[in-house]
């Protein structure tokens, strides 16, 4: 590195020791005294706290005491606290992109256990830095405007929270629901616990409200299609499905689903898993949100033939709400920022078939049951088996596709409480036998435990084990006709042959089937179980990795129903932050042309995928958006000549990162 | 002798090619003539080494090297005639980034000599024997220079002031570099004399390169019928002139064959091949692997073809041997 | 009346950890207790302990009380608890472990046929190449139980009518490369 | 060295003797289908579950000389009919692969004996290479007669469908379902298609052995089923050896011939009674002569 | 700039150990990486990262640069196909890799020091587990060390010029 390239680079090199967290590992002193030795640098410390006020003032003083002005701080990584330098960078004067950060905490301190080995690797990385830092040019923040819209995509409970709470500040909604009402999972719940107070009394008030709601635009049966843009402006593209019925039309008289040509129901209901029957022409259930009916193309005989009598239609003759003829449309709109609240679907058990789910009629999983024990259920509240008997014993099975590297890994949370919930409720129902079997019961949570100890005073039966398989075949005559959990009972140590009328398998909470693609179309990250990355576990679990876009509820992991609104309402308060705020200030990591170096080969062009390199053919030179390009780098790697720079990212200052860390190879 | 500006010309690892070039300057070697002395020119002229060593340092103006660096030899000429030289220029592709010789480091020294004097069809050598350094003959001694493990380009055995690339450079980029010398009015040190931009900003066909250019297949040139106005790589044919420095005036393009990158990179690249095979690669259209390597396969010779000119300044200089 | 408790000076905490070390044991540490593998055991309802016991017990050290059990000779090597597991724990790796100890350490179950039973076949096999099933049961049974000799009269005259029962004494030709086995009792660690 | 048959037999200790028919069965079935097989010269013992339960190492160098004499003959596919051989070969293979220092053990004991370093050679078994090598349409097509309406439950037993083999699925395997009803015959549903015999149980702690087959064949009678069908030696013979002890203890009226697979399918393609071994059953000997030697009638021919 | 002290493990020749250059995407790898080190899934600390925002800006020119510079192995870290925060930087960066390899392997370069690995945000273990696997087996294929090599290169053309210049003064004489 020879010095005359730049004379008056003045560097200050600050390692931290961050506690134990960094020092206990690496020598810090050692590598302050080495970063003293490197070219350019002036000063050399080490400090227990970098981010910490004093350790601030540090950087500071240093800047204007003994003119430093290239600043490498050595702490954790950069996505921690990159900002934190480089204000205090700015506040004592200096361009906050003089600063480099080098992680010797993350990539370094807490991943090796060899201290000489750390101490080197640490050595090795903040003279990289020191080499880089050099070349660093002073540089502006890009600030881009925010659209005051948000967008909420599922309109289960976390996505009416968030949406109900961002229009009461005032913004404009959009809510996108994909089924033809919103509400749920929790729409399909009988009580909730461990109140027990009634799924839909609390509900659908909030249902309602979203309807009313004069600042929130409602689509239901409908999907995103496609979004673009970024943070600030989203173009989004709504899928808006046929229902055959409009929507402003129907007042939910329902008189048409009494003159269906089809006299009986018999087809799958949905909102009751099957276990009741509708028409082609349907509401969802009695408080669907909207009200408005919608007709099954494939089961109606008018859109799958063309021949039917369409008495609906005769039905609804004086408003006209039907239209066998409507087609999708799409809806363009551009929003700020986007809160997703997908939601989750149930495990499927057949997956396990020990446990003879659909092999066996009376297994049964949760939430089927939670339609039996409902009053406006299939069965008015009866619980009964599907041949028509009151059950004397009932097991429910916990961790069915949770805790299982065989299905999946992680605890689904809310199974303990609903089964203790449903133990509830069937005991009531019917003062059965009602056997939890559980591996570990987690009833954490505000008023939880008392539940669970409620439950226990009630005489249900807890086996503590996994049961190995339900089977039908009788080994003792008390088993007969019965079905059978074989089962280690772990707190007696036997093993048992549990006779039952009636099997509920508490299924886990997978991610929603398609949600890779969602995850892809709004360019987020699924963790390693398939729900959606937030940013940070802890401090950002509703903002994720691309600026403007939260989540919320399920979709983000298995969690309860009040965790679920907290979440929704802190996605929805980051939404309205970024909307007040009005602005977005954007990393300057942008590429650009050098117009007179540019031989205009054209490679550039097509390798943008946000249109961002144009080819001016007056000049016959590329040409680059700044306000389009969001400083990937690629056109740079790929110019022939070399003749693409990127702001923070250039050649030189990668060249000599590398030269950097293998200065002793 | 006068007092007119010295000038030299040196041969090293060459094909001659070079020494033609500046024969083709036609009328206009006299112009040059006239303003300067040929003090140096072994393969027109009748000068020795020894007359060279004669000379005060900095004697001569400019000398103007062409050819990449291969023997013990050629290594003495460089260092005697950069001590003779104010200015010292590396003439053509071989002396500017090692030229087609480089391309030898494919292969190691003994790879070589086994080849050319014992494997090569035309040899007939049934005793091995092989050229030696030393040889000694009735009392007398023989040598004959070292044969270097590696083919360097001058600047990676002296200092070299100014590049006039090319293979050969152009006489319009000669005339222009000895005008320029005579006038005093020096470029910065290291500069190559010629525009720092890449051949396609003075390509003939740059008009019929697609703005959305997406490679389906690599041919080589004599598979095809080739289209005679558009661009080449459109056609699917490697050509080098978006990672090349222009200044050749497109000749190759002219008579109908795809620029095969012999004025080297521009300043700004490192290694003009690496550089030409992130375009190419970046502009492939296909997403699996499996597809990515068949259209890959289309190109049979990646180091031949990427670094025809300037393995031997390229950043790994030769293939790694053990 | 026997001592039940368990002091923490009984528990060969280092043999626990050695134990997780062999081939198909690695994943002991993760059992969560659920007691799968034993739902699953089709001989788990004669076992003293049960095979989700035998892994807590692995896990604590009480390296003794799980050696002198029956339960691990009374593993039929199914593998059925292996499959079931939601901790993907080789659980009949951990048997075959835990047999292999017994036998080195001659603590398993006196006059309990299944480790004669094994050592037999392993001698024969080592040195014949091949195991002829009627001198096995024979020897094994002379070993252990001669008396079981009579109840097997019925199923051995049935074989031997229909054809099933050969006497003849199965070797290989080239016994000699089984010489670089080493004999299988000899096996440490 | 001969030119080498497609699939490469190895019959194990039990296929000579006590499951003498399977070996008959099996040979005659690939003989039907025109299927080359040759019995792997000089095989030794696989070590079975005993020779794990002394000493892993010893265990798997015994099954890896089997896999080195395979590789000698140049032939890639080595059939291993008996369930304990199957899982016992192909877990040897999975600890070579996973743990260096078996790996270590095998190739020095393959040196000083002179056998060629392991290699890739398939372990398959009679009934996976019934369903995917020849398949069920196949079987279907070459079914000469079919016994009408004879009911059978399939029973796999335990270690073929176990953590190393791709004989079928571990839970709920169908491949034996789907060959029987292609070949003609009635299947009945059956639940405990994995569940373990005990195998050496019956020999060891004899009670809990006869136990445990017990269940096995009340739970087939119950689902309907006149015979079991069987893929493993010890399984068959298991099944069908004890039933007049279990007529004797239990007083129920059991007496159910159990077949191998490739009797039912070697009879379906028109192989002989004798050389299918179906004379060697214990159990089930009146049906068997019903359904295969006296009533004629029964058969169909297509 | 000077040697590097005695201490240090990675240059005494007695225990060679190999050096790594990694880049990875912020989006991704970058941040795998960090949650690898939050998770504490120790790995081999022979690598060195370099953070650029894509994979896509991997230039094939630094991967040759960092071997150039001594590097015995160079990994490139980016997120999945399909899930490139920049929509589709990671596929010109698996279309490169596949010509740079064939390119690295006429230079005699073995295929194992270049790797390529998808590596998403949440897959801290993967990280821990390529790192330990790459380290393996370039430590397995040996040093390569192109810095050393070239400065025997650089000592060969040292010794020559010192050797002229006393053949010369003798020519003098």
């Amino acid at each position: 590195m020879s010095e005359q390239r730049n004379g008056h680079v003045r560097i200050g090199v600050y390692i931290c020791h961050c506690g134990a967290n960094i020092a206990d590992t690496v020598d810090v002193k050692a590598v302050a005294e080495y970063a003293a030795t490197l070219p350019g640098v002036v000063i050399s410390r080490e400090y227990k706290y970098m981010c910490s006020d004093p350790g601030q003032e540090l950087i500071q003083k240093d800047i204007e005491e003994h003119a430093i002005n290239r600043v490498v701080v050595a702490a954790c990584s950069p996505t921690l606290h990159e900002n934190t330098f480089r204000g205090a960078a700015e506040r004592a004067g200096l361009n906050p992109f003089f600063v480099q950060m080098v992680n010797i905490r993350e990539h370094d301190s807490w991943v090796h256990s060899d201290r000489e080995a750390a101490t080197v690797k640490a050595k090795d990385l903040v003279r990289a830095a020191v080499m880089r830092v050099y070349f660093h040019k002073p540089l502006e923040k890009r600030r881009v405007p925010i659209h005051p819209e948000v967008l909420v995509v599922g309109g289960g409970i976390a996505g009416i929270h968030a949406a109900l709470t961002v229009a009461n500040s005032g913004k404009r909604v959009y809510l996108v629901e994909r089924e033809p009402t919103i509400g749920g999972h929790m729409a399909q719940y009988d009580k909730t616990f461990p109140t027990l107070d009634c799924a839909a009394c609390i509900l659908t008030p909030k249902m309602s409200a979203v309807r009313a709601h004069p600042n929130i635009t409602l689509w239901t049966y409908s999907e995103v299609v496609s979004v673009d843009g970024s943070v600030g402006d989203y173009k989004v593209v709504v899928k808006r499905k046929p229902r055959y019925v409009h929507e402003d039309l129907c007042v939910g008289c329902l008189q048409c689903i009494e003159t269906c040509v089809y006299k009986d129901s018999k087809f799958d209901d949905e909102f009751n898993l099957g276990l009741s029957k509708r028409k082609p022409i349907y509401i969802p259930f009695a408080q669907a949100t909207p009200k408005v009916v919608v007709i099954d193309p494939d089961a109606c005989i008018q859109l799958k033939t063309g021949k039917c009598k369409k008495s609906c239609m005769e039905a609804c003759v004086e408003r006209g709400a039907i239209d066998f003829a409507q087609k999708e449309t799409y809806e363009e709109i551009h929003v700020g920022s986007i809160i997703i609240a997908t939601g989750f679907q149930t495990f499927d058990p057949r997956r396990m078939p020990q446990y003879g789910y659909g092999k066996y009629p009376n297994v049964y999983n949760t939430l089927e049951v939670e339609r039996l024990v409902n009053a406006s259920g299939p069965t008015s509240g009866q619980v009964i088996t599907r041949d028509g008997r009151v059950p004397k014993s009932v097991g429910i099975v916990l961790c069915v596709g949770s805790r299982d590297e065989n299905t999946n890994r992680w605890c689904s949370r809310v199974c303990c409480m609903t089964s203790l919930k449903l133990a509830h409720l069937i005991k009531e129902h019917t003062g059965a036998e009602v056997y939890i079997f559980y591996i570990d019961m987690r009833a954490a949570g505000k008023g939880y435990e008392e539940f669970y100890q409620r439950v226990l005073n009630e005489g249900v039966h807890f086996i503590r084990g996994r049961v190995a398989e339900i089977t039908d075949w009788a080994l003792d005559p008390s088993e007969a006709g019965k079905l059978v959990a074989r089962v280690e009972d772990t707190n007696t140590g036997f093993v048992r042959r549990i006779p039952l009328d009636m099997v509920v398998l508490a299924v886990g909470l997978e991610p929603q089937p398609d949600a890779h693609e969602v995850q892809r179309m709004f360019g987020i990250s699924c963790s390693l179980d398939g729900f959606f990355l937030e940013k940070h576990p802890k401090l950002a679990p509703a903002p994720t990795y691309t600026d403007g876009i939260f989540i919320a509820g399920l979709c983000h992991g298995p969690k309860d129903i009040p965790d679920t609104v907290m979440q929704a309402g802190y996605a929805a308060a980051e939404a309205i932050a970024l909307a007040d705020t009005g602005f977005f200030e954007l990393e300057p990591n942008t590429a650009y042309v050098v117009e007179e170096e540019c031989s205009g080969c054209k490679t550039c062009v097509p390798l943008c995928p946000y249109q961002a390199v144009t080819f001016n053919e007056e000049k016959q030179k590329a040409f680059i958006n700044e306000v389009l390009c969001k400083g990937c780098g690629t056109c740079v790697a790929a110019c022939p000549s070399g003749s693409i720079k990127q702001n923070l990212f250039e050649d030189e200052e990668i060249y000599s990162e590398i030269e950097g860390v293998l200065a002793y190879a | 002798m006068s007092d007119k500006p010295k000038i030299a010309f040196y041969w090293c690892a060459s094909c001659g090619g070079c020494e033609e070039s500046i024969v083709d300057l036609a009328e206009d070697i006299l112009e040059v003539a006239q303003a300067v002395d040929i003090v140096f020119w072994p393969v027109a002229m009748d000068f020795k080494r020894k007359d060279v060593e004669a000379m005060p340092d900095g004697a001569i103006l400019a000398t103007l090297v062409n050819g990449s660096i291969r023997t013990s030899e050629q290594e003495e000429m460089a260092h005697l005639l950069r001590r003779k030289s104010q200015i010292l220029i590396a003439y053509g592709s071989c002396a500017h980034t090692g030229g087609v010789p480089s391309l030898a480091n494919q292969f190691t020294r003994e790879e070589i000599l086994r080849y050319v004097y014992e494997e090569a069809p035309s040899v007939v050598n049934e005793n091995r024997v092989r050229p030696q350094p030393r040889h000694g003959h009735n009392g007398t001694a023989v040598t004959l220079p070292e044969f270097r493990g590696l083919v360097r380009s001058l600047d990676q055995v002296v200092e070299v002031d100014y590049y006039l690339p090319g293979c050969p450079p152009t006489p319009k980029l000669l005339k222009q570099a000895v005008l320029t010398l005579l006038s005093g009015n020096l470029p910065p040190k290291g500069t190559v004399l010629a525009p720092d931009t890449a051949q396609c900003d003075q390509c003939p066909r740059k008009e019929t390169k697609p703005v959305d250019l997406k490679i389906t297949e690599f041919k080589r040139p004599h598979w095809t019928q080739i289209d005679p106005e558009k661009c080449f790589l459109a056609q699917g044919i490697i050509c080098m002139g978006p990672a090349t420095r222009s200044g050749c005036e497109a000749q190759c393009i002219r008579g109908n064959m795809p620029c095969t990158g012999c004025f080297g990179p521009t300043t700004r690249v490192r290694d003009q091949g690496a550089k030409i095979l992130s375009a190419l690669a970046s502009s492939v259209n296909a997403r699996e692997p499996e597809d990515i390597e068949k259209i890959m396969d289309g190109i049979v010779d990646p180091v031949g073809t990427f670094y025809r000119y300037s393995l031997a300044k390229s950043l790994l200089r030769a293939k790694v041997t053990r | 009346m026997e001592r039940q408790i368990r002091y923490q000076r009984e528990a060969d905490l280092e043999w626990a950890h050695r134990f997780t070390q062999h081939p198909g044991c690695e994943r002991l540490l993760s059992c969560i207790q659920c007691g799968t593998c034993s739902g699953t055991c089709p001989l788990s309802i004669y076992m003293d302990i049960t095979p989700r016991q035998v892994i807590a017990m692995v896990r604590e050290g009480f390296r003794d009380d799980v050696l002198k059990s029956k339960t691990i000779w009374l593993c039929a090597s199914c593998y059925a608890c292996s499959v079931e597991c939601p901790q993907k724990i080789n659980i009949t790796d951990v048997m075959y472990r835990l047999k292999r100890e017994a036998i080195q350490n001659n603590v398993f179950p006196k006059r309990f046929p299944i480790p004669v039973l094994a050592q037999e076949f392993c001698e024969m096999v080592r040195r014949r190449g091949r195991n002829s099933e009627f001198w096995m049961v024979f020897r094994m049974a002379l070993r252990s139980n001669p008396a079981i000799l009579l109840s097997m009269m019925r199923t051995g005259w049935d074989l031997w009518r229909t054809g099933r029962l050969s006497m003849r004494m199965e070797r290989i030709q080239r016994v000699n490369e089984l010489q670089y086995i080493p004999a299988a009792t000899k096996e440490v660690d | 060295m001969e030119p080498s048959a497609k699939y490469l037999y190895y019959p194990g200790c039990s296929l000579k003797g006590t499951g003498i028919a399977y070996e008959e069965s099996l040979l005659t079935t690939f003989r039907l289908l025109e299927l080359p097989i040759k019995e792997l010269p000089d095989w030794n013992c696989c070590g079975a579950t005993n020779y794990m339960s002394v000493s892993e190492t010893s265990a798997t160098l015994l099954a890896a000389r089997n896999l080195a004499l395979a590789r000698q003959t140049g032939s890639r596919d080595l059939l291993a009919p008996c369930n304990a051989c199957y899982l016992t070969l192909r877990k040897s293979q999975e600890l070579v692969a996973h743990y260096p220092k078996i790996a270590h053990e095998v190739e020095q004991f393959l040196e000083q004996a002179g056998l060629p370093r392991l290699d890739s050679v398939r372990v398959r078994h009679v009934l996976e290479v019934l369903y995917t090598d020849v398949g069920v349409e196949r079987l279907r097509e070459l079914t000469v007669r079919r016994l009408q309406g004879v009911r059978m439950a399939s029973y796999y037993g335990c270690q073929a469908v176990r953590p190393y083999g791709e004989v079928d699925d571990p839970h709920e395997p169908t491949r034996m379902d789907q060959i029987l009803k292609a070949v003609g015959v009635d299947v009945v549903e059956y639940n405990l298609k994995t569940k373990c015999c005990g195998g050496a149980l019956t020999g060891t702690i004899h009670d809990v052995g006869v136990r445990l087959n017990y269940i096995l064949l009340k739970e087939a009678m119950r689902q309907g089923a006149q015979a079991i069908v069987t893929i493993c030696p010890l399984c068959q013979f298991n099944l069908d050896a004890y039933q007049a002890e279990i007529r004797k203890q239990t007083g129920e009226p059991i007496d159910m011939p159990i077949f191998y697979l490739t009797q039912i399918v070697g009879w379906a393609l028109g192989g002989d009674v004798r050389e299918l071994g179906l004379h060697r059953a214990i159990s089930g000997k009146k049906l068997i002569e019903q359904w295969f030697t006296v009533k004629k009638e029964a058969e169909t021919y297509v | 700039m000077e040697d590097r002290p005695v201490s240090d493990k990675l240059s005494t020749s007695v225990q060679w150990e190999p050096i790594i250059v990694a880049f990875f995407c912020n989006w991704c790898t970058y941040t795998a990486a960090d949650l690898a080190g939050v998770a504490r899934m120790g790995y081999d600390p022979n690598v060195r990262v370099i953070r650029v925002m894509c994979s896509g800006r991997v230039d094939p020119q630094f991967v040759l640069d960092a071997f150039a510079h001594g590097a015995d192995g160079v990994l490139i870290g980016g997120c999945h196909p399909g899930d490139c925060h920049y929509v589709e930087g990671n596929y010109k960066t698996l279309r490169r890799y596949h010509l740079l390899r064939r390119l690295l392997r006429d230079l005699g370069i073995e295929e194992q020091r270049l790797r390529l690995e998808w590596i998403a945000a949440s897959e801290g273990e993967k990280v821990s587990k390529t790192i330990n696997e790459m380290v393996e087996q370039v430590r397995a294929l040996g040093p390569l060390r192109l810095s050393r090599r070239f400065k025997e290169w650089d000592a060969e053309l040292a010794s020559l010029e010192a050797e002229a210049q006393s053949e010369e003064v003798v020519a003098h004489v």
